[in-house]
């Protein structure tokens, strides 16, 4: 048992390192995606060992998904004619690469010397968090931390959300670069089908958040990935956000939750003080608000504000 | 003849595809109770975001049919196992036994759902790999070029058909004429 | 806070100031009535605050700025011969400005500024602390920049930056001396016979150093030599501000600000102790000698008469520097003396050049035929320099040389005695050229300023004045109301407080 | 017990079609014949795999689930093969 | 209302505000924000008001307290920067829908944009300066980057988008440094509270390392002299109004952040000759940045080294380690906040009203822009330290602190700083003053609105009257003097 | 039976490792583009036999997301790859 | 060696690696990608450390943090990614 374990324990760390080491030596960008995107799905197995479920959620929703379907945009519009975005040679000179070469080990030792000095076991928050899981709102423990203990965190988070879309959009409207339409058929069949099946996933994942691994965010990932899997597939169109009501979904979730902040503050209680028996509910309704706010955001962060006039042509 | 109004066959799809809805929610619960509520405002929100982008057909409300689903699941099975034991040998072998080919197979099923039932098919099966779909021909690769493709992938396109009765027949309809 | 009326002093220049700023170049006569008015107001003001300090009275006038530290008003007898010269001669010179500038472009900002610099010099004048000093000290050289590059010409711009660089560092100087000596000591307020407290506790060295930051900051203004360089390059400004730099405002801060180092912030006792005062003393000998040769080879009429107000200056540095009364009495009587007399010098230069376009020594000839009231001005202001009796100069040396004596320094006598020389040596040659020698054919650009008299009567009025005042002040030294009498009465307090 | 050997089994045949997608993978001459012995090889091995697990989950939900997840996996597995393929082709055509 | 309630309301209605200025139609925006902007405002300075009265305000959110729950804390310093965010937002209403219509080269977008992005930014820097615990101060370090970022990115131009993609990379590289050392820090204490952690670490290699990246990371975002380099073309690029934000404000976030982990959390367990490092940089700071400046040849280049070298003042603090010199430091902080976004308000009227920013080409536009240039004028002396602006004041508490440790160097670095902003600042005057009037203009004829020329002079005569006020502050900051210090 | 999932599990690592030598390699697009199809199935496979081995439900869970977005990745790349790149 | 800290020198060893990459290469997109995965160490390193308290469930704090810290990463990398976009249709000379 031990053995197998150590290895397996070995096998990821170290193979963690190397696709690190390989993406981000890959001579070509869309190799580096490729091999980023897999470094993702390694995470993912990782924080599966590591007992953290939630964040295997994320990751495998965002480090192998999203965030690759974005860079992924991102190279097709870089590499569409030639652009002149400042790329400039890699760093030249041997002192300036063993000074740096020097930084990176500084920093490995530093890390190394700090963690393995950490007094043992750790001082630690979990044994504050635990006993007060029946106060709190959600008795999955880390959804009590993010929803109910350190929602203050998770308010300010969603607002960085929001802040992403409106500097975004703010830079003009990004549409979708043109997809090819190769094998449009079969994807499209394929969309159909799992379309609905990622709403309900999203569903399932909002509920299990309140007392198992799970919440909006990894929710709100999936909806997005549909959302953009519809755009991929040719069958949905990005939206108009020229349209306030677009504007006013996309900031949906940071409404509800600030109005439930603003609102249990004026009711007399403090800022995100849930009265007794209402935490469940209003953290219900914060975690629907971020799921619809997050699959929108990513969807417009992936294909941004279309102009009226671009729609039309 | 029966006459349907478009509302009643929305609502009567709706209805069933919110129940298989809740049944895959009871699947992902992994049978925990609790949370049916919730899962029936989700499934239905599945149900209602799937009407779009699968409208319902008059009849019957899904695509395949349940006796030819019956009769082609076995038959499914079977192939693709076939596939992976077929793909296995030739990974394991040590002389990489490969006569690649692409042929162009002529396809008789109608467009939409059969068509993407039968690429899909056959991408599974032994030694083919639909490449893509070019007018009413598809462009097939095979691992092994060697046998009879053509006579597999008809095999294969009758039973995609009989999974769809009414385009079967105008399958039969259009083989006639 | 205290008593409003020293700060309401140094506001009725600075209000002004900003008011005439926001004018536009054509409401004329708002601009001259907001000078006039102003001018006249502070004099007025300055004139009640004589008189109650003159009847033994206090203003004071105080608003905390940090921790122990604050913003203080406090004119004593020595604060008001600084200001009631500087508020005379800014109503005086601001007449000359208005008919100096007519015409020319951005009288508004000229003005302006004019005023502003008339504030901080107030300021100076009144500063109870060093902070305060500090404060008024650097907002003049604000204020007297954008004046000095008025012209806007690249001399007039490479004067300004020269004028910056010395001022802008001996105002670093000053700033480090005076946080120095408040970390030390806390408040610095000036206090007649030294501002360090019983039992302060600090080395020599350390004093050293801080009397040579302070003494090294204003001594830049002072135009004390190695650090004058920067008043002959300002030269190219308008002559009023000439006159402004030269009589009123800077180059008499300077000199000012070594008196109250001297004696409210050191002591004198301490100062001539830590061997400061030797030093000072000698430094000015050398500028005055200094300043008078370097007059001796200019032509051009400013810059003379820049050099020669270098040397001037440093009379008043001598004077405090020998330490003795009467010394002192003499340094600081000339610090109305030198002004009166150097304003009208200036005056007439300036009426030279607008008028006839004369702007050189040698180009003198005959210039008494042509502008007689001016050239009498100015035979009295140089006369005066030399230091020929009964004239304002005359006293001042007299006194100085007395004071030497006194000190039992004698040797500084030798140092006026030639100083004198070459101030003769500098300015008979132009009197005699501009009285006996025949004028030319044409002037090098001669205009008409006015149909009946040698020129504008707002140039030749303050003139005339000035050189009245300056004649006035030598006659009637000996009466109660003299600069003379004033000096005496800040010394006596200097002294034997 | 007979459970338990029955699930082993099936894991063990599945890892065996892992391996034999992989090597598949590495050893394969182009691209086309890669997205066969992927496709294929590793949607039997992730079937068998899941059936087995399905015997050791104990609840028929479970079994569903995996049932489900190996759907999943093997529609978008055929669709991204096509994809894959029709892109391959497309470059090679240029 | 509840004092404590306040601080929550100052980092939410800001948040709530941008996103119904994001919502609202673009039409609405400009009112809907100057409206908040005057609500924001007016809390920030009810709370400066309420700290001076009553003293440090807590609150736990969530009434979940620390370590678990997380605290906002309204010290004196939190107060002063809180208001000085309010003062300069209050010019900057004003001033930037005046200067967004006319300014062409902005898109039309960039207007209706501006308004979410500050608000944005305005809830970053509240939450920042009230920030009781590592981890929410790290969300409000990202919040601000990324507003930052995107208002830099909406001047539009090339240069701007080039410019704001480098200050994005190096901004998430800081915040990952940051993080790291609050892992660390967590790792080592078990807590995020600020005052707890103070109270409970030891000085252990973990509690080292994690200094050193916190520190590494918040200078990055403050561009300390070598991370400096992202700054110029940022702050020069970007539009006015968001030059002022972020020169004026934003960088002052992260320093207040890193002056808060300096002395509350590790002063207690020594530092070692770390401050001295910091203390130097900043040296060299100030006289690289005033040299740079120097050679500029455009006015918002000019501002933005200016502002590197100003940056470094505040970094002396490090080294002199005494009250006076927090005093001063924090004083300085805020006349430069005045004085910065005075400057880049009037660099930017400039721009709009001569079609160009070029320091040669100058030639008499004080004759033009005579209130803008007085502004200049006003601002510089409170960037030179002149008295009696509020960088004096500044100037004479930290050279103070100087004197009274024996700091000799410290002394030159601080009057020669002054001396060297006289050097940059004077020749720009100079070409303003110099050169005659314009005949095509007619006299007293406005090239440009009030609505863009009197906030910046607002803002420039608040930086003066600071040195005439400093009792002020100063007696705010002596309630939440670190006790490290005292 | 744990050590028997859990050294199936530590296989499947292995035969994803192995893959991505292909996926490091190339030489085509195409051959890169197979890393997400590889970790859609083996990934899945290793996490549903982590989720039994450890009683983890969850990492089913994460199975599922797993499936449903190794699509994504994999449509994005076909469809976004325009011609002339790389 | 315990697991929990063998993984959080692994991420040490990946912010390492991302902190060599960060500097030493210059197109943005990799930049980006190198931040990415110099976060992936950070918070392996906090999830490492969250594992290492002594119970039967890890740290939760540690875990909300690393979730928050993800959600802002992928907030950032989007906008950085779209702005990069916006820069190279600029080269182009789109609008």
């Amino acid at each position: 048992m031990s053995g197998v374990t150590l290895a397996l324990d070995l096998l990821l760390g170290l193979s963690l390192v190397w696709l690190a080491w390989r993406t981000l030596a890959s001579p070509t960008l869309f190799g580096a995606i490729v091999l980023f995107i897999a470094f993702g799905l390694l995470m993912a197995l990782v924080w599966a060992r590591l007992d953290a479920p939630d964040i295997a959620l994320a990751e495998a929703a965002v480090g192998a998904g999203l965030t690759g379907v974005l860079l992924l945009a991102a190279l097709a519009d870089l590499q569409q004619g030639d652009n002149l975005l400042p790329v400039r040679e890699p760093l030249r000179g041997w002192l300036l690469q063993l000074i740096l070469a020097l930084c990176a080990l500084g920093l490995f030792t530093l890390l190394t010397l700090a963690l393995l000095g950490l007094p043992s076991p750790p001082p630690s928050l979990a044994g504050q968090v635990l006993p007060r899981l029946d106060g709190a709102g959600a008795s999955h423990p880390v959804t009590a931390v993010l929803l109910d203990f350190r929602a203050w965190d998770t308010l300010l988070e969603i607002a960085v959300l929001l802040l992403a879309v409106v500097a975004a959009w703010s830079l003009g409207s990004h549409p979708h670069p043109n997809p090819r339409i190769v094998g449009s058929e079969v994807l499209q069949g394929l969309v159909r089908v799992l379309l609905p099946f990622a709403v309900l996933s999203a569903g399932y994942l909002v509920w299990r958040g309140g007392f198992a691994p799970g919440g909006a965010f990894q929710a709100g990932t999936v909806l997005a990935a549909a959302g953009i899997l519809l755009l991929l597939s040719g069958l949905g169109r990005p939206f108009n956000g020229r349209h306030w009501l677009w504007r006013a979904l996309l900031a949906s979730g940071l409404f509800i939750f600030t109005g439930v902040a603003l609102g249990t503050l004026l009711l007399g209680g403090g800022a995100l003080d849930y009265p007794a028996g209402l935490g469940y509910g209003l953290i219900l309704a914060i975690e629907l608000g971020l799921t619809l706010t997050i699959g929108l955001t990513f969807i417009a962060l992936y294909a941004g504000e279309q102009d009226a006039a671009e729609e039309r042509e | 003849m029966r006459i349907s109004l478009p509302h009643h066959r929305y609502v009567t799809a709706l209805s069933w595809r919110t129940l298989l809805a809740l049944w895959l929610w009871w699947i992902l619960a992994e049978g925990e109770g609790g949370g049916w509520g919730f899962g029936l405002a989700f499934a239905l929100l599945a149900a209602l975001a799937s009407l779009p982008l699968l409208p319902p057909a008059p009849w019957p409300p899904l695509g395949p049919t349940l006796r030819g689903l019956l009769r082609f699941i076995p038959f499914f099975l079977w192939q693709s196992l076939q596939g992976g034991v077929d793909v296995a040998r030739r990974a394991f072998h040590p002389r990489l036994p490969l006569a690649p080919a692409i042929i162009h197979y002529p396809l008789s099923l109608a467009p939409g759902w059969p068509r993407i039932f039968f690429l899909n098919t056959i991408s599974l099966l032994p030694g083919t790999l639909a490449v893509s779909l070019q007018g009413d021909r598809v462009q097939v690769h095979l691992l092994d070029g060697r046998g009879d493709p053509h006579k597999a992938l008809r095999q294969v396109e009758e039973r995609v058909a009989d999974l769809f009765i009414p385009h079967k027949h105008a399958m039969d309809e259009k083989e006639n004429g | 806070m205290g008593d409003w009326l020293p700060l309401l002093v140094i506001l009725v220049s600075a209000l002004a100031g900003l008011a005439i700023f926001t004018l536009r170049q054509q409401q004329h006569g708002l601009r001259i009535g907001l000078n006039l008015g102003a001018a006249v107001l502070k004099l007025s003001l300055v004139g009640v605050l004589l008189a109650g300090v003159y009847q033994g009275k206090e203003y004071s006038f105080s608003l905390p700025l940090m921790e122990g530290a604050e913003l203080l008003l406090r004119p004593d007898p020595l604060a008001l011969l600084f200001l009631t010269l500087s508020a005379l001669l800014w109503l005086v010179t601001t007449i000359y400005a208005i008919g100096y500038l007519e015409g020319s472009p951005h009288r508004s900002r000229f003005f302006g500024f004019f005023s502003l610099c008339v504030s901080a010099t107030a300021g100076i004048a009144m500063a109870g602390n060093l902070l305060t000093f500090l404060i008024f000290f650097e907002l003049l050289t604000l204020t007297t920049w954008p004046l000095v590059i008025h012209r806007g010409t690249r001399k007039a711009l490479h004067g300004g930056a020269i004028y910056l660089a010395y001022t802008l560092c001996g105002g670093a100087l000053l700033f480090i001396g005076t946080v120095w000596l408040y970390t030390l000591v806390g408040p610095v307020v000036f206090t007649a016979g030294g501002a360090l407290p019983e039992g302060h506790g600090l080395s020599e060295h350390t004093l050293r150093w801080i009397a040579f930051l302070l003494l090294a900051g204003v001594g830049v203004k002072a135009a004390l030599v190695p650090l004058h360089g920067w008043l002959p390059t300002a030269m190219v400004a308008p002559a009023p501000v000439s006159a402004l730099l030269h009589a009123v405002a800077v180059v008499k801060a300077g000199a000012f600000g070594v008196v109250r180092i001297l004696y409210d912030v050191l002591g004198i006792a301490l100062a001539q102790a830590l061997g400061v005062t030797t030093v000072l003393a000698v430094l000015a000998a050398l500028t005055i000698l200094w300043g008078s040769l370097r007059a001796l080879a200019q032509d051009d009429i400013k810059r003379r008469l820049a050099f020669s107000t270098i040397s001037q200056v440093s009379y008043i540095t001598l004077g405090a520097a020998m330490v003795g009364p009467i010394a002192l009495v003499g340094g600081l009587v000339h610090l109305v003396h030198q002004g009166l007399m150097k304003i009208t010098l200036f005056f007439c230069a300036g009426n030279l050049a607008e008028t006839l376009g004369v702007h050189k020594v040698s180009e003198l000839n005959g210039a008494g035929k042509r502008m007689p009231l001016t050239m009498l001005a100015f035979t009295l202001g140089a006369l005066g320099m030399i230091g020929l009796p009964p004239l304002a100069g005359f006293i001042s040396k007299w006194y100085l040389g007395i004071g030497a004596l006194e000190a039992g320094q004698w040797w500084w006598i030798g140092v006026l005695v030639l100083s004198s020389a070459l101030n003769a040596a500098y300015f008979l040659p132009a009197i005699y050229r501009a009285w006996f020698r025949p004028p030319p054919e044409t002037w090098p650009e001669e205009r008409s300023l006015s149909a009946r008299h040698e020129t504008s009567l707002m140039l030749l009025l303050p003139t005339l004045f000035v050189a009245g005042a300056s004649l006035i002040t030598g006659l009637f030294a000996a009466s109660p109301n003299s600069p003379l009498a004033w000096a005496e009465l800040i010394v006596r307090r200097e002294y034997f407080p | 017990m007979i459970l338990a050997l029955l699930a082993t089994v099936l894991i063990g045949a599945g890892l065996i079609f892992f391996i034999a997608g992989t090597l598949g993978l590495l050893r394969f001459p182009d691209v086309l014949c890669r997205i066969h012995a992927l496709t294929k090889a590793d949607n039997i091995g992730l079937g068998l795999v899941a059936a087995g697990l399905a015997l050791l989950g104990g609840s028929w939900a479970v079994a569903f689930k995996l049932l489900l997840i190996w759907l999943l996996v093997m529609a978008a597995g055929t669709t991204a093969a096509q994809l894959v393929a029709g892109h391959s082709q497309a470059e090679d055509e240029r | 209302m509840n004092p404590a309630d306040l601080l929550v309301w100052l980092v939410l209605l800001p948040v709530l505000l941008a996103a119904l200025l994001f919502v609202a139609p673009e039409g609405w925006r400009t009112r809907l924000g100057q409206l908040g902007t005057l609500l924001c405002a007016s809390l920030a300075l009810l709370l400066a008001w309420q700290v001076l009265q009553h003293g440090p305000i807590s609150v736990a959110l969530g009434n979940w307290q620390p370590p678990l729950g997380i605290r906002l804390h309204a010290d004196g310093l939190s107060a002063l920067m809180l208001a000085l965010t309010a003062l300069v937002a209050l010019p900057l209403a004003a001033h930037a829908p005046a200067w967004f219509v006319r300014h062409e080269a902005a898109q039309s977008r960039a207007g209706a944009f501006f308004w979410p992005l500050w608000m944005f930014q305005w809830a970053a820097l509240n939450l920042l300066f009230l920030a009781g615990d590592l981890f929410n101060a790290y969300v409000g370090l990202e919040l601000s980057g990324l507003a930052a970022v995107a208002l830099v990115a909406l001047g539009g131009q090339r240069a701007a988008l080039e410019a704001a993609l480098r200050y994005l990379l190096l901004a998430l590289f800081g915040s990952m440094l940051y993080l790291l050392g609050v892992a660390l820090l967590y790792g080592a204490g078990g807590v995020l509270d600020l005052t707890l952690l103070g109270a409970q670490l030891e000085a252990d290699h973990a509690s080292r390392a994690a200094l050193l990246l916190i520190t590494l990371g918040l200078l990055i975002k403050t561009a300390l002299l070598p991370f400096h380099f992202w700054l110029p073309a940022a702050h020069a690029n970007a539009p006015a109004p968001v030059s002022a934000i972020l020169s004026g404000l934003v960088v002052k976030a992260s320093f207040v952040l890193l002056l808060r982990i300096w002395f509350e959390i590790f002063h207690p367990i020594g530092l070692g000759g770390a401050g001295e490092v910091l203390g130097a940089l900043g040296i060299a700071a100030i006289i690289w940045g005033s040299l740079q400046a120097m050679r500029q040849e455009r006015i918002k280049l000019l501002v933005a080294w200016s502002t590197v070298a100003q940056l470094g003042y505040l970094f002396l603090i490090f080294a002199l380690a005494v009250e006076l010199a927090w005093a001063g430091s924090v004083l300085h902080a805020l006349s430069h906040g005045l004085a910065k976004a005075a400057l880049f308000l009037a660099a930017g009227n400039i721009v709009l009203a001569l079609g160009h920013d070029q320091i040669h080409r100058l030639h008499g536009a004080a004759g033009k822009l005579p209130l803008t240039f007085f502004t200049v004028a006003l601002a510089g002396v409170s960037l030179m330290g002149l008295p009696p602006s509020g960088g004096f004041a500044a100037k004479w508490l930290m050279l103070q602190a100087a004197i009274d440790l024996g700091r000799w160097p410290y002394v030159v670095a601080i009057i020669g700083g002054s001396l060297l902003a006289a050097g940059y600042l004077f020749p720009l005057l100079r070409h303003a003053l110099a050169g005659t009037h314009d005949p095509r203009q007619r006299e007293g004829e406005r090239l440009l609105s009030r609505w863009l020329e009197f906030p910046p002079l607002l803002l420039a005569t608040l930086a003066l009257l600071l040195g005439l006020m400093a009792l002020l502050p100063m007696s705010l900051l002596s309630g939440g003097m670190p006790v490290s210090l005292r | 039976m744990n050590t028997l999932l859990l050294a199936a599990a530590l296989l499947l690592l292995l035969t994803i490792l192995a893959g991505l030598w292909r996926v490091v390699r190339g030489p085509t697009a195409a051959d890169r583009m197979l890393a997400a199809q590889l970790f859609g199935t083996s990934g899945v496979g290793t996490l549903l036999l982590l989720a039994e081995a450890w009683q983890q439900p969850a990492l089913r869970d994460v199975a599922l997301i797993f499936a449903l977005l190794a699509v994504l990745a994999l449509v994005a790349f076909v469809r976004l790859r325009h011609e002339g790149a790389e | 060696m315990n697991m929990a800290l063998w993984f959080t020198l692994v991420g040490a060893a990946l912010a390492a690696i991302a902190l060599h990459a960060f500097f030493s290469r210059r197109h943005p997109l990799r930049r980006l990608i190198a931040l990415n995965i110099m976060g992936s160490g950070i918070f392996l390193v906090l999830i490492g450390l969250a594992r290492l308290y002594p119970g039967t469930l890890p740290d939760p704090v540690p875990h909300a943090m690393v979730l928050t810290g993800i959600v802002v990463a992928v907030s950032a990398t989007a906008f950085g990614l779209v702005l990069l976009r916006r820069l190279a249709r600029l080269g182009r000379g789109e609008t």
